[in-house]
């Protein structure tokens, strides 16, 4: 069974106040060189069939459809 | 003397006012704790109230884990001070690794705001002393991680030790383990618990006055100590 | 000639004085050319961009009311005498005095549009601007409410937009340690592709700790803090609430094309906000506070210092952003939510600081007071702003827009629902009732409500599903405030002037069966385009009904909000005024609940019956009609009703009181069953459908406890007010003499089911 | 600036409410080849200094520590 990961990412200009939050308790923590924190989603999706590029595509539907909001999400696709 | 109970303030506690207003009630003299103190204020015991500390932003109680007043509870928890984590505070408690197992998403994905009808299971708490095992009493759940979930050893290890405190019955809310609404410490001093006795201390505002129990009992329970 | 920009790249004022030929996108920033014109003789020279970007936010319709002001005076104008008011219309949000030293404010809003494009944020974000809004009048928030409408349950896009804001909703309200107590839920084709979203929030204070947005004192500070300001919701208030809201994405106000309109919500920063501004008004360290909602800094800024010493200067450069690139008219314009300024004493400055800093809030002086009568703002030490504050906040345009009785009126009022076929068996009887306690709208709204905490706070004596949300103020007195908001668009379809005093009047009806005494009103207008003359007809009606239904009611508007543009493409959704009302109970431990609890006591149906069917949720569920005239209210029918309400809930007499409205008798009784979990038996003394279905306005049912029946029927005749008995309190049906009977669980399926089966 | 990606997932016996909800829409969608989804977390870490081991390292701490919940969770770091 194939296995494909989809990455949702908030795009660059969508204010991230999970990602703020959790880059100031690390500052806190003493985790310095922490300059920035941005929180996505990881989805890791299980085929029945083999990832070729026709259930790529298929999955890349998905994820513009149901994965990510496109209104504030970014995603991107790899097969592991 | 009446007793003193830590109420701790994190950012983003949202129940604090309440938990004191039940200590009130219940003729115990609360204490505001603040986060950013490693000092307890020689309190008799603390409770973790209610809210999003930290916005609930990465998980729920993830971040509170590491205010500097943890510093100092998480050793006197350890060393026998009662402690009461409620909803966010209990996430707190599992997150502070005081208490095993982890909240997680609700089983329907949603936030629940409802009365629930617990089963008490065992009054040999500071915390329930005040019911009898097998009392079922109504109180407030609302969460969106309330889900309880651990290992099926530490499952077994918790039945098995009599450290569950209360269970859901008629319906299981959130789909938690074994009905689990409850647990606490193996000494019994540390409890979590999801739904809200808080805000059932009083039929004008809650479902009714069941919650005060936990309340009276640690009152009690100091008292006689 | 070509002017080039100034060194730093900007357009300054010195660049603008000498290139009065450039071309501005003025058009694509929702301004006419006549308002263009009007800036340019303000000014005496062409704007920079950073003061058009002000202009475009402050005269936007939805800064400037710039169609709605002639007919909002009249909420002044017609006012009746009030001691209870502290401040009114033109602050953030409106005071009343509740007595005891306690001054509540109150305020209902729109986030219509960005809910639709982003359901979950844009909901999310109107409850922390309303939220804000109170904040800033000195007041702890205490509660809020959402009243919500969608198109046809069962479409798709109402399964992707309403679970979204309902868990916006959640979300931020939850998070922010409010309860919710109250609001609407209602299902309409007309709101497909327009949902409403209306969010109230009511705050709670000591006399004299109100607080007003007006920047006094030369050299005092002016402190922004609270979230950074991030390219996000630029321009939302010139572009979304605007006629070009059908094609956003088309524009972008010339700036960069990845700016979103789409803001993502903090309300953990809110949470610290309320806490944070409510230690610096404790602590004296606040001259003045303004929340940043629409137009961000631009209003911030202007109305500030407009309603002050009259100038100000700001260093925009030292705005804290979340993105370097950010250019001076971006950061005028962003909507970044969780952002509040304030005006500070310099002696102060290092107090205030220092709250911020314990509560985890960015502080950062931006600018200062002064006495110039001047808005000036530099970048990097250029001017690039140099205006008169109140030519953008107080002297915007206004506009006396077309207005025409729309052509199908008529049509539609001579489309009686008096022929339509009715049920004429009790077993047709009873199955009308189960259709219209099971349709959508009547449905019971558990689904929803079960998202939103109820309890937090300690203080909610009545929430969902009570006609009204009710609060303990104070907990050794038992003082206490009730809300209700109503609106029915299709009463308001039928008629907007009535329609609209059926909304009040339903209000206000609700508020007194908890037996608090009503106070006070706020008001959300929404209506389709303003430049269509057909809207305003409405909007000119709607107005005219509420001002004069609050002086014959004896209650103020206090404050409110217009949305305009609610439309798809050419067709505008109903006229659907949203109208709040606050009252006050004088000792919460005597409210009321709808529910029917107490075995024995005698139901009393109060009020006059007529056969009115005229946009009924009969008319509506059973044959999909909308015409006819809807029910006539009768204010003064009202005032006797809760007068006798108030009287019989302080005196002990009732068991239980709930209003009737949509679904008439039927509804209310099946509701106050379902409520207490005891049935009842009634017998109705006329025609069985009129009794059941009609929805003739100024009625309530109650529950009369055991002995107490004379002294009520005293009560009711003192008032002349109409007070039938009907049966009384028992048993596990609802049983109609002569009718039908349904039990209890029957109901309780047909009525809890729907929305779960539709959303999940 | 160095960025380092962690990704956080569920360990395989942790029930995932979520991903099997989108899992099912997906097959209601008609995406039948989905034969699973698990959910996880994703965070972009913004170092100030370099991606070097050290800093590698002191970042694998703070994943152990506040980016995932042992209890519940494994991580796995990568440089982009
Ligand atoms: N969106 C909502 N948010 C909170 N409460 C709601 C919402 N919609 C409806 N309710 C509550 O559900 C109950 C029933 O609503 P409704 O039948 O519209 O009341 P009424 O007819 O008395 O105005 C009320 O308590 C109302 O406040
Ligand atoms: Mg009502």
């Amino acid at each position: 069974m194939a296995r494909v990961v989809v990455d949702v990412v908030l795009k660059p200009e969508i204010h991230d106040p999970q990602g703020e939050a959790i880059a100031g308790a690390c500052r806190r923590l003493g985790f310095g060189q922490v300059a920035g924190i941005r929180q996505g989603k990881r989805f890791e999706v299980e085929l029945s069939g083999p990832a070729d590029d026709a259930a790529l595509a298929r999955i890349a539907e998905l994820a513009a459809e149901l994965l990510a909001n496109p209104v504030l999400e970014d995603f991107s696709l790899r097969t592991v | 003397m009446t007793a003193r109970v830590g109420v701790v303030t994190f950012p983003g506690s949202l129940d604090d006012a309440d938990a004191a207003r039940a200590v009130t009630r219940a003729g115990g003299e609360p204490v505001p704790l603040w986060h950013g103190e490693r000092d307890l204020h020689g309190v008799d015991a603390v409770i973790l109230p209610g809210g999003f500390s930290y916005g609930d932003y990465l998980r729920c109680g993830a971040i509170a884990r590491f205010a500097p007043v943890m510093s100092a509870l998480v050793p006197a928890a350890r060393a026998g001070l009662p402690v009461l984590g409620i909803c966010n505070g209990f996430q707190i408690l599992c997150e502070a690794h005081l208490l095993p197992g982890a909240l997680t998403r609700n089983a329907g994905l949603r936030f629940i705001s409802r009365d629930v009808r617990l089963r008490i299971e065992t009054a040999r708490t500071p915390w329930t002393s005040g019911y009898t095992a097998g009392q079922q009493i109504v109180v407030p759940l609302k969460s969106g991680e309330g889900a309880y979930a651990a290992d099926p050893g530490t499952l077994a290890e918790l039945e098995a030790a009599g450290q569950v405190v209360a269970r859901y019955i008629e319906i299981n809310p959130n789909g938690s383990a074994a009905d689990i609404a409850g647990i606490c410490s193996d000494s019994g001093s540390v409890v979590g618990l999801m739904p809200h006795p808080e805000h059932a201390v009083d039929e004008l505002t809650g479902p009714g006055s069941d919650g005060l129990g936990f309340f009276a009992s640690v009152i009690s329970v100091l008292a006689g100590a | 000639m070509t002017g080039g920009p100034g060194p730093s790249g900007q357009d300054t004022v010195s660049v603008a004085a000498a290139t009065p030929g450039r071309q501005q996108p003025f058009a694509e920033l929702g301004l006419t050319a006549a308002e263009y014109d009007r800036i340019r003789d303000v000014l005496r020279r062409r704007p920079t961009d950073s003061e058009l970007a002000i202009y475009s936010g402050m005269w936007s319709e939805h800064c400037s009311y710039k169609s709605s002001k002639v007919y909002l005076r009249q909420f002044a104008d017609k006012a009746p005498e009030s001691a209870a008011l502290l401040a009114g219309i033109g602050e953030q949000a409106g005071v009343v005095d509740i007595g005891q030293g306690y001054a509540v404010t109150f305020k209902i809003e729109s986030h219509n549009h960005p809910s639709y494009v982003e359901p979950y944020q844009g909901a999310a974000t109107g409850v922390g601007g309303i939220v804000r809004d109170i904040l800033a009048m000195g007041a702890r928030p205490v509660a809020v409410m959402d009243a919500l409408r969608f198109g046809p349950a069962d479409a798709a896009d109402t399964r992707r937009v309403l679970p979204g804001v309902v868990g916006g909703i959640s979300f931020y309200g939850n998070c922010l340690g409010l309860p919710n107590i109250g609001g609407e839920l209602a299902f309409d084709p007309c709101y497909a592709g327009n949902p409403l979203v209306n969010a109230l929030c009511v705050g709670v204070m000591r006399h004299g700790d109100m607080k007003f947005a007006a920047a006094t004192g030369p050299g005092n500070k002016v402190v922004l803090f609270g979230s950074r300001t991030g390219p996000d919701g630029i321009g939302g208030a010139s572009v979304l609430a605007s006629a070009s809201f059908g094609n956003q994405n088309a524009e972008d106000g010339g700036e960069s094309s990845k700016r979103p309109s789409v803001q993502v919500g903090d309300p953990f920063m809110e949470k610290l906000l309320i806490e944070c501004c409510l230690e610096l008004y404790s602590s004296g360290l606040v001259t003045a506070i303004q929340d940043l909602g629409a137009a961000g800094i631009s209003c911030a800024t202007a109305e500030l210092a407009a309603a002050g010493t009259g100038g100000m200067r700001v260093s925009l450069d030292a705005v804290p952003t979340r993105d370097a690139s950010l250019r001076p008219a971006e950061i005028l314009r962003s909507e970044s939510q969780e952002r509040m300024a304030a005006v500070v004493e310099p002696r102060h400055t290092d107090g205030f600081l220092a709250v911020c800093a314990k509560w985890g809030v960015q502080a950062t002086v931006i600018g200062e007071v002064t006495d110039t009568g001047r808005l000036e703002m530099t970048w990097h030490g250029e001017l690039i702003v140099d205006m008169p504050p109140g030519s953008a906040a107080d002297d915007g345009p206004v506009y006396h827009r077309p207005v025409a009785r729309p052509a199908g009126q008529d049509a539609l009022a001579a489309a009686d629902p008096a022929g339509l076929a009715r049920p004429a068996t009790g077993s047709g009887l009873r199955a009308t009732l189960l259709d219209l306690l099971a349709s959508p709208g009547l449905a019971d709204k558990t689904w929803v409500t079960q998202q939103y905490d109820r309890y937090v706070r300690g203080n909610t004596v009545l929430a969902m599903p009570e006609d009204a949300g009710l609060l303990r103020i104070d907990e050794r007195t038992g003082l206490g405030v009730a809300l209700a908001t109503d609106g029915n668009g299709r009463y308001c379809k039928l008629d907007p002037y009535a329609g609209t005093q059926l909304a009040l009047a339903e209000a206000y009806r609700n508020v007194a069966a908890t037996g608090a005494r009503p106070l006070a009103v706020t008001n959300c207008l929404n209506f389709g385009s303003p430049e269509d003359p057909g809207v305003m007809w409405q909007f000119e009606q709607a107005t005219a009904g509420l001002a004069d239904g609050c002086a014959t009611l004896g209650i103020p508007v206090t404050g409110g909000n217009v949305s305009f543009y609610n439309q798809t493409g050419g067709a505008a959704i109903h006229p659907t005024p949203v109208v709040g009302v606050l009252g006050v109970h004088d000792d919460v431990r005597r409210r009321l609940s709808i529910g029917f609890a107490t075995g024995g006591a005698s139901i009393v149906l109060l009020g006059r019956t007529r056969l009115e069917l005229g946009g009924s949720a009969w008319a509506q569920v059973t044959h999909g009609h909308l015409g006819g005239r809807p029910p006539r209210p009768d204010l003064d029918a009202e005032r006797s009703l809760a007068a006798v309400l108030i009287a019989a809930a302080s005196g002990g007499l009732l068991a239980a009181a709930h209003d009737l409205s949509d679904g008439g008798l039927a509804i209310a009784l099946a509701e106050s069953c379902l409520r207490g979990g005891l049935g009842c038996r009634v017998t109705l003394p006329g025609d069985p459908f009129s009794y059941l279905f009609s929805e003739s306005a100024a009625r309530a049912v109650v529950a009369v406890r055991p002995g107490s029946q004379p002294a009520f029927a005293a009560l009711a005749a003192e008032h002349d007010l109409p007070a039938e008995v009907l049966g009384s309190v028992g048993g596990d049906s609802l049983l109609v003499a002569d009718c039908f009977e349904i039990p209890l669980a029957e109901l309780a399926a047909a009525h809890g089911g729907t929305l779960p089966a539709l959303f999940g």
